[in-house]
């Protein structure tokens, strides 16, 4: 893979709805990295990532990306639904945006989420699961800079899930993409995260590095310590059930 | 069909409920405004012994009327002799009461000012403007006849008149022929030229629906009538007449339209003008002018049958009709 | 997510290497003003520049009074049907035929639309006789209409209710068809019944179709009353243009075009209010789009 | 999950005590034939009641000929104008000039419409003004055509386009709007330029709703041309109806009539057939409704 | 609540679509029963919950639903996707399909979903875990016999699922439904439910009994051997990567 880590540089946002959501929220990540984010439920975790998308337009504050090269960095979102575009099948879908001398790896990729057999189908065919295997294959196929990845892995059964997270540590290892992961899983985020943030109060109120070797044993002390720890800092703010 | 039906108007005739009287246009000019508004003392309600009347004016030419008088919406009225013949054809329940000739010069032919045309023979090749199907078909054959000219030599363009005039305006057509009043209008708005020579040769008739006839020949012969007197007043007291037609909205606030009216009237260039004095029942000459026509237009192919207009006119079946006619308008 | 911003417009840069702070431009009132100003304006600058160059074309000669009549003398065709009267009692007489008519047919249309869209045997039975039907013109019909319903108000009635049946059917299926079946599902499994199913599921999310078809239908019963009004009228917008066509009177023939184009404006107008009153969860009304 | 049949004629029992096996009627191949069969035959039931009542009507003499020529009648003045080569002539005039004038309106209401759909600032500028026009009736527009086009094709086959042109506009709009947005910014998000969005998110998910559009659109061609065929034209069906009026024939009327049937027949036709061919993800197409 | 627990009873039930989903399976639930239903992505779960709730037609086999009373057992399933009705706010989402007088509860219900004061939102105007628990409280709205839950707390962070588990297990508790869950969250099928059932290759490969008391502890001895049981039980039928 080609890409090419980016920085991202987050000063003083702030996002208001009908309340506010994020405010003066302020994060480095440097290129290359893979960063985990979690939260409650509408703490704002999703917004974050659409602002740094593009996708929504900050009320205050600065987003700054940079490649390293100079270059413009290509970032790519995976949303919280799968998008799929109910007109295309599986394949096409997968190949969207992507120029056809581009999209040589989409056969490899289809199979390597496990839909070869089903490549030919329409979107409305599948089963929950496939589709967001389809929505994941979509994100990776575009070899992204900076990749966006809100619950990627919600819809998965833990041994699909675990095949899943290989893919994508195997896929951003070679490619020195930078990776921002929205999780609900706290485990999910210490086993493939060099940092995981916790998102509570429209900041970032933690900000721990994992900084332990790949690929890393479930079993690990360390681990339950920071799980504990992690538990520990969301159930602090309270989850919107008070 | 209806039309080989029984003799008409020889059972004793009865008082109807109401004569519906049909109108094309909306009514403001000429003798249904007369009758409607009795102007000058002609009533058609008090001539008909108190037959209440309905005015059914907004029929945009006499052809609609026969299908208003085909779905039996209609009693009484005006109709072209085109509108006769196809009727006929169309098995419309009609019965001709009263015809009178159109005046020879109620049609006319428009060339632009300016322009080449001075005659007929300089028609060739040219596009004429005429709606298909009516009096001014049949002039307008027996005008390039008399250059020697047939349809085919000229360029004919089939309009409806009001479309015609935009066509004439705007230089699509080279020569237009239509009736008045609009032609009379239409020359004097656009400075044109009428080309001398045009003729009409056809008849106009009333005629009312065959169940009203047979059952109220008096009343139909009566209106019959009225009309022949309404068109008395409007021929004596021009001024008086469009003057009230002018009050009653007939010419909008268009001056030059009241104008020309006034001066087609005085000078009896109008389709009605003609049915004070000249009104009678169904002659012989009527018969054959529309027969003429008729056969004109099968020879032509504007009409697909041959239609024997003049032996159904005659037909001894309309007996009744045509010596109540002669009574009541002698 | 929440739904994003839906118009090309707002395509904002997707990845620049610095994007800028963008305060909201909520910070003075002015320029928001000075932005709701022209929008509101923007509407109409097509056809004031046509107003313009129609009427100075007019008075330079440019264009001659046998292609278009100066938009002053339209004017006063206009002021001098309104004194006498005569143009507001046929546009009272036409708009109660338009409602009459349009409520038959809109109804009518309506009630086909949801029965071919929700049931395969109604669809069997009646979509493709309609289909054929629809392409039947109002001009030919008048006759038959005649010979069927004679000269009243009836036949006038009925043109313009066969005309708006049809855009109001086709957009109902439309909009039926395009309802995501999976929320059909769910009305069902909730114990809604057929009924609850389309007042809850179906009429809402196929108002938005049904909104287009009743927007368009308010438009073909003006183009149908035209030809209704041939039909034995001396009254009515209808006849006002179809006499003044007679009588060669192109002042009032314009008019009646400007007067048709002020009903599709307050028919627009109708719909636009009825959109936002009854599609407030719809992206496009929500976001403020322009008016 | 995946989409559920969106029929209400498909609404399973939801639960019954004993829910009994059912084994699709895919055993043998009459029953399906048979079913096939009906669904084939289901769309002629009405227009060949239609005709049935029709035809012993007028032979049993309950309907008079005033009302309604016999068929047999119409059938023969149908066979004397195919024999005289009149009707095919006319029929082959009046496609021609649909096709050139569909194809020209069809296209300026898409390109309207995508533009109006797609940016705020075109709807701003164009939506209201065509929402004015649209109303104007072609046949009120009949004299100013002729004074601005003259009398030969051009005038006709303009008024078909601006007959055409509306609904595939309005339908283009409402398909456009009725896009979800977030797939529109998903295809944004992934690279895909201004045109690609349209090309591979904005045509497609539009696309039920155009056609819908499209299949009014040809209807309204039929309609327009009676009223375009009346400028000086002596050939095409609107002059065929219109000559049929005037000598008060009421058999070629019923002709002109059933030949506008069967031109929307033949459009409805061609636009299943298009529908069929670029739907085939959509629930309704694929669930093998009734044809 | 009062609802009435309702006994399934599937046999030789079959299902296929481009090829064969479920074929030949036999289940018997017993009224009243909390009941999970685990195995990996495109196995056909959601087909069996769809088959049970009656919207999807079997190509074989019977399905039969029995209220101990005899009545007709209320059905409600709660789908993979939120299917949130655009057009109604929150509140009105949850009372979708309840008479007037019998929706006193659904304040009270939206409440204990933590979306108090997002009753008057538009669903698209919400996060992705807050539309999950507007469903969650619509399902439970309708105080069902026959409860079909398709992975309802996937969109859910780590403390706002034990909430949620809490509310499900404290309504069912109370109210005597029967309740038919997929997930694919081992833990959670332990924690919360009387049986666990592995579907694989068509049929119930595993069905194990959960004899323990609750509230249940999450470091139960047994609890972590079944859930190596059931992990194992996965694996051995491969997910579709292989
Ligand atoms: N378009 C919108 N209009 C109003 N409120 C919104 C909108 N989008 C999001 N919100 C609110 O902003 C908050 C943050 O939403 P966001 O989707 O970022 O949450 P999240 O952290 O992703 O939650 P989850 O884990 O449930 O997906 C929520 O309370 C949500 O209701
Ligand atoms: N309508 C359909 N047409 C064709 N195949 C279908 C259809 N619906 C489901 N399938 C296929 O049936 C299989 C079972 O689907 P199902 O949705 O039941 O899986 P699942 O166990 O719920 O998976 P997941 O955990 O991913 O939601 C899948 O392979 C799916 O692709
Ligand atoms: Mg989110
Ligand atoms: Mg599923």
């Amino acid at each position: 893979m080609s890409a090419t880590g980016t920085a991202v540089r987050l000063r003083a946002l702030a996002k208001t709805y009908a309340s506010p959501v994020l405010r003066d929220l302020d994060l480095d990540v440097a290129p290359g990295a893979f960063v985990s984010l979690i939260g409650a439920s509408g703490t704002g975790k999703s917004t974050l990532l659409r602002l740094v998308a593009g996708l929504e337009r900050p009320d205050g504050g600065r987003i700054g990306l940079t490649r390293p090269d100079g270059g413009t960095p290509r970032v790519r979102p995976m949303f919280q639904e799968d998008r799929l575009l109910p007109w295309l099948r599986v394949e096409a879908n997968v190949r969207l945006g992507l120029e056809r001398e581009g999209a040589d790896h989409v056969p490899a990729l289809i199979d390597a989420v496990g839909l070869a057999d089903r490549h030919r189908a329409w979107p409305s065919d599948l089963s929950g699961g496939q589709r967001q295997r389809v929505a994941l294959a979509r994100a990776l196929a575009h070899r992204p800079d900076l990749l966006l990845l809100d619950e990627p892995f919600g819809a998965l059964d833990a041994l699909t899930r675990v095949r899943m997270q290989e893919l994508l540590e195997g896929l951003w290892t070679s490619s020195g993409a930078t990776v921002l992961l929205v999780t609900h899983d706290v485990d999910e985020a210490l086993a493939l995260s060099d940092r995981v943030l916790v998102l509570a109060e429209g900041r970032i109120t933690r900000d721990l590095a994992v900084d332990l070797p790949r690929p890393r044993r479930r079993g690990d002390a360390r681990i339950a310590a920071w799980r504990g720890e992690l538990l520990d800092e969301l159930l602090a703010h309270g989850t919107p059930l008070g | 069909g209806r039309s080989s039906g029984g003799d008409i108007g020889t059972d004793d005739s009865s008082v109807p409920d109401a004569l519906r009287y049909a109108v094309i246009g909306d009514g403001t000019v000429g003798v249904p405004a007369v009758l409607r508004t009795a102007l000058g003392g002609n009533d058609l309600g008090e001539a008909l012994g108190g037959v209440p009347v309905t005015w059914q004016p907004g029929f945009t030419a006499s052809l609609p009327v026969m299908e208003a008088l085909k779905a039996g919406e209609i009693d009484f009225t005006f109709a072209t002799a085109t509108a006769v013949i196809y009727g006929i054809g169309g098995q419309v329940p009609l019965v001709p009461l009263a015809a009178f000739p159109l005046p020879d010069n109620s049609l006319d032919i428009l060339v632009p000012p300016g322009s080449p045309i001075t005659g007929a023979a300089d028609l060739r090749g040219k596009r004429v403007a005429d709606q298909q199907g009516t009096t001014g078909t049949y002039s307008l054959i027996r005008y390039l006849e008399s250059a020697g000219l047939t349809m085919d030599d000229i360029e004919y363009q089939n309009l409806a008149a009001a479309d015609a005039e935009a066509a004439f305006a705007g230089g699509s057509v080279d020569a237009w022929v239509s009736w008045q009043p609009q032609i009379e209008l239409a020359k004097r708005r656009h400075g044109a030229t009428a080309l001398p020579g045009l003729r009409t040769y056809d008849h106009a008739y009333y005629v009312a629906s065959e169940e009203f006839a047979d059952a109220h020949l008096d009343t139909a012969v009566r209106t019959v009538r009225a009309v022949r007197d309404a068109q008395r007043w409007i021929n004596t007291r021009t001024e008086d007449a469009v003057a009230a037609f002018a009050a009653d909205g007939g010419f909008g606030d268009d001056e030059l339209a009241r104008e020309s009216y006034r001066d087609l009237v005085d000078a009896r260039r109008l389709s009605e003008s003609l049915a004070d004095e000249r009104i009678g029942p169904v002659s012989d000459e009527a018969a054959r002018s529309t027969q003429e026509m008729a056969d004109n237009f099968h020879t032509l192919g504007v009409y697909p049958q041959r239609i024997e207009a003049a032996e159904w006119l005659t037909d001894s079946r309309f007996d009744a009709v045509r010596e109540a006619v002669s009574d009541a308008l002698a | 997510m929440p739904a994003p911003p839906a118009r090309a417009r707002e395509n904002a840069p997707r990845a620049s290497v610095q994007r800028p702070t963008a305060p909201r431009p909520s910070t003075g009132p002015t320029p928001r003003n000075a932005r709701r100003l022209a929008r509101a304006l923007l509407p109409w600058v097509v056809p004031a520049a046509l107003l313009v160059i129609w009427q100075t074309g007019s008075s330079s000669g440019l264009i001659p009074p046998a292609t278009l009549p100066a938009l002053s003398d339209v004017i006063d065709a206009g002021t001098y049907l309104a004194e006498t009267g005569d143009l507001q009692r046929n546009v009272l007489i036409s708009l109660r035929r338009i409602a009459i008519g349009f409520a038959l047919g809109a109804t009518a249309g309506l009630l086909l639309g949801f029965a071919v869209g929700m049931s395969a045997i109604a669809e069997g039975l009646f979509d493709r006789s309609l289909q054929m039907v629809r392409t039947i013109p109002h001009l030919a019909l008048v006759p038959l209409m005649i010979a069927w319903f004679g000269i009243g108000e009836l036949p006038k009635v009925l043109l313009v209710a066969l005309g708006t049946l049809f855009p109001v059917y086709l957009n109902t299926v439309n909009g039926i068809r395009g309802v995501d079946p999976r929320l059909i599902e769910l009305g069902r499994s909730y114990g809604l019944g057929p009924l609850g199913v389309i007042r809850r599921v179906v009429v809402p999310g196929a108002l938005p179709s049904i909104l287009t078809g009743i927007r368009y239908a308010l438009g073909v019963a003006w183009l149908t009353l035209v030809v209704a009004e041939t039909i034995a009228s001396r009254d009515g917008i209808g006849f006002l243009a179809q006499n003044a066509r007679e009588q060669l009177r192109t002042d009032q023939i314009v008019l009646a075009i400007l007067l048709y184009a002020l009903a599709g404006f307050l028919a627009d107008l109708l719909v636009r209010l009825v959109e936002r009153f009854a599609l407030p969860w719809h992206p496009h009304f929500r976001r403020g789009a322009a008016t």
